[in-house]
């Protein structure tokens, strides 16, 4: 395993179901979490229905992978960012989405909520910002 | 009435084929007649016996193969001799799954191929089962990406 | 000849819905299903579009790929019809022939 | 095989290329001619693309495979459609498509060119004559 | 840190140039291939948007594609510059990595 | 400089892994190293042994194999006696694969399958090459839909 740090973005851009980019996206992040890199999860695009809540995929016979969203503080992600424009072209805000609350196991410093909305702008900066981006 | 499928995906990176599955299990049961089901472009790929999803995911191969059995999609032919040949109407189209290592035994010894990996209740098949689906059938109904 | 157009692009990322509802015909129904559901929702970019069809032409979603989806059935725009698989045979069959716009 | 004769529209939506179905749909008119039904073409959309003449796929190691559609007509093909609203949005005129001739062997009947760009009110009617819509 | 974006899609089909261009900071690099030089052609309803990018970024567009798709470097909007597969190469190293717009 | 190669999409429908073809050897032929090549969601189905293209058209996945061949995309490992082990780094996501039916020697004994259709040149391993490799490379570059 590598010593290196590196800022990874995985960038979201796809809605779930409907293909499966965004379930093995999931799994990229989940396997990621064991490489003890500074991770970032952006959802983007049609990629905000991936957050959203109340989820039931019984009539459909798949998976019902959103759970696990829930989770994702328990990999080590601490920041999880959702662009604004699609959220309101798509006639949704935070409410719609799930929360997913995060919490420091040594200083149990404790999150309730790191899913934040930001703006283009912010956007573009955490793209900028960051080392590697995985794009789904 | 005669519905032909038609599939252009394969399993698991889109819904196509799942929605196909449930489209033809519903008409199946209103007492509709599936005639065909053709597996076309990438859809071919769910022909293939080879696939283990996880454990607490569907089998889309199976969920076919099931499917197939449960309502006969299926075709009878008589020889001659009144012998009947009973053939499964999952068809995988043989151009698109030559492309994309789809084989049976035949497709194996013709192209030199050491495996197959067409799941039992499929088979491969020309083109023209497509067309003549669509001419046979009342309604065509294509899922795809 | 009535045709049932059949949706199952997101509307915000593909240009299917667009180009079904310029070349469907008048009366001729249309079913968003998979990621085409996201069309029917109030309130998206793309509401006007819809309600603009829906005053020519029905509109039904498939309900279970919307509660797969996440969405209640008192989201969606008023007159748009839920059916489940039963319902899209049954409008595969009512109608002439299908229309998938890939 | 069936006595039946049917009006085939294969409406075609998909750029040549970048994906396949052009390719595999274009492999269904010429199996399909072998089974005397009333065939029609639509391109629309990106479709309209298949028709560009000039096409030179050395570069990217792919089969060019628009020479074929300039042997439609000899597989009883003599009704082609382009949409003219999708062909204005990308640019393009019918100058920068094939030309696909069309001879009834009987008859010695010629016609040049049976490329025909239509307004949306035809391309909506064609579909609305037709027994099957073949969608690429 | 410059990123370059690329777009494989074409324009009229997908959002994903759209959005490229939305979030792409300054600056940055685009290269349109695949399916996505479609976008660079004259004359067509992306074209205001793509020279509106062109004032603040440099577009590539991958030649091969563009030839395969039957169309001359003439057809191009001005100040897009073709570039080989070398070139990708060189853009996608040149920059301090890469954002497949799919 | 070191590249990492992505590739999400099937042989023949996308164009995604003739792109990332190209790239990849282009990006050889300048000098660049390329680390891995890992084929994730329905990119796993260009690891097959069993595909047989038309003959004048490209043969997708043997022209990987070449390349992989040709400039050597693999890497060696020590075991303690010294003794080295290459492998290809052409590497099949086994998640991605198992849904899908690329199948290996192992997995086909772990999961009761009675054929295997990986092609010799590709490799079945973990998500974590994936991550892995855009952690080692300088450049991670995504081919697919």
């Amino acid at each position: 395993m590598s010593e290196t740090v590196k800022k990874f973005l995985y960038l979201n851009r796809k809605a779930p179901y409907g293909t499966i980019y965004a379930w093995e996206s999931l799994e990229v992040v989940l396997i990621g979490a064991a490489f003890d890199q500074e991770v970032r999860l952006m959802f983007l695009d049609d990629g905000v229905y991936q957050l959203t809540t109340g989820q039931d995929t019984a009539g459909v016979g798949m998976k019902n992978f959103s759970p696990t969203y829930r989770t994702l503080g328990d990999y080590e992600v601490k920041n999880i960012y959702v662009d604004k424009d699609s959220l309101e072209a798509r006639g949704l805000t935070q409410d719609d989405l799930v929360a997913i609350a995060w919490e420091d196991w040594e200083t149990e410093e404790e999150i309730e909520n790191i899913v934040e909305v930001v703006d283009a702008a912010r956007v573009s900066e955490l793209m900028e910002e960051s080392d590697v981006i995985f794009s789904f | 009435m005669k519905f032909a499928i038609q599939i252009n995906e394969g399993p698991y990176q889109h819904q196509a084929s799942d929605s196909a599955y449930f489209f033809t299990k519903a008409a199946l049961e209103q007492g509709h007649e599936v005639f065909r089901v053709f597996f076309y472009h990438d859809g071919v790929n769910n022909g293939t016996r080879l696939t283990t999803p996880p454990q607490d995911d569907r089998n889309i191969v199976e969920r076919w193969a099931e499917l197939a059995d449960q309502y006969k999609i299926q075709s009878v032919t008589k020889d001659e001799n009144g012998n009947e040949t009973v053939q499964t109407e999952l068809v995988v189209c043989v151009a698109a799954a030559q492309r994309r290592g789809i084989v049976d035994e035949g497709e194996a010894k013709r192209n030199g191929k050491d495996a197959t990996n067409i799941h039992p209740k499929f088979r491969i098949s020309g083109l023209g089962q497509l067309v003549e689906a669509a001419i046979q059938a009342d309604r065509l109904v294509v899922f795809g990406d | 000849m009535s045709i049932l157009h059949t949706v199952n692009k997101s509307p915000f990322e593909r240009n299917s819905l667009e180009s079904c509802l310029k070349f469907a015909n008048k009366d001729d129904p249309v079913l968003l299903f998979e990621d085409g559901v996201y069309a029917v929702l109030k309130g998206t970019s793309a509401e006007k579009q819809l309600e603009a069809a829906l005053a020519e032409q029905s509109i039904y979603v498939l309900g279970p790929d919307l509660a797969a989806r996440g969405f209640s059935e008192d989201r969606i725009i008023d007159g748009i019809e839920v059916v489940d698989y039963a319902g899209f045979v049954e409008l595969a069959a009512n109608n002439d022939k299908v229309q998938a716009w890939l």
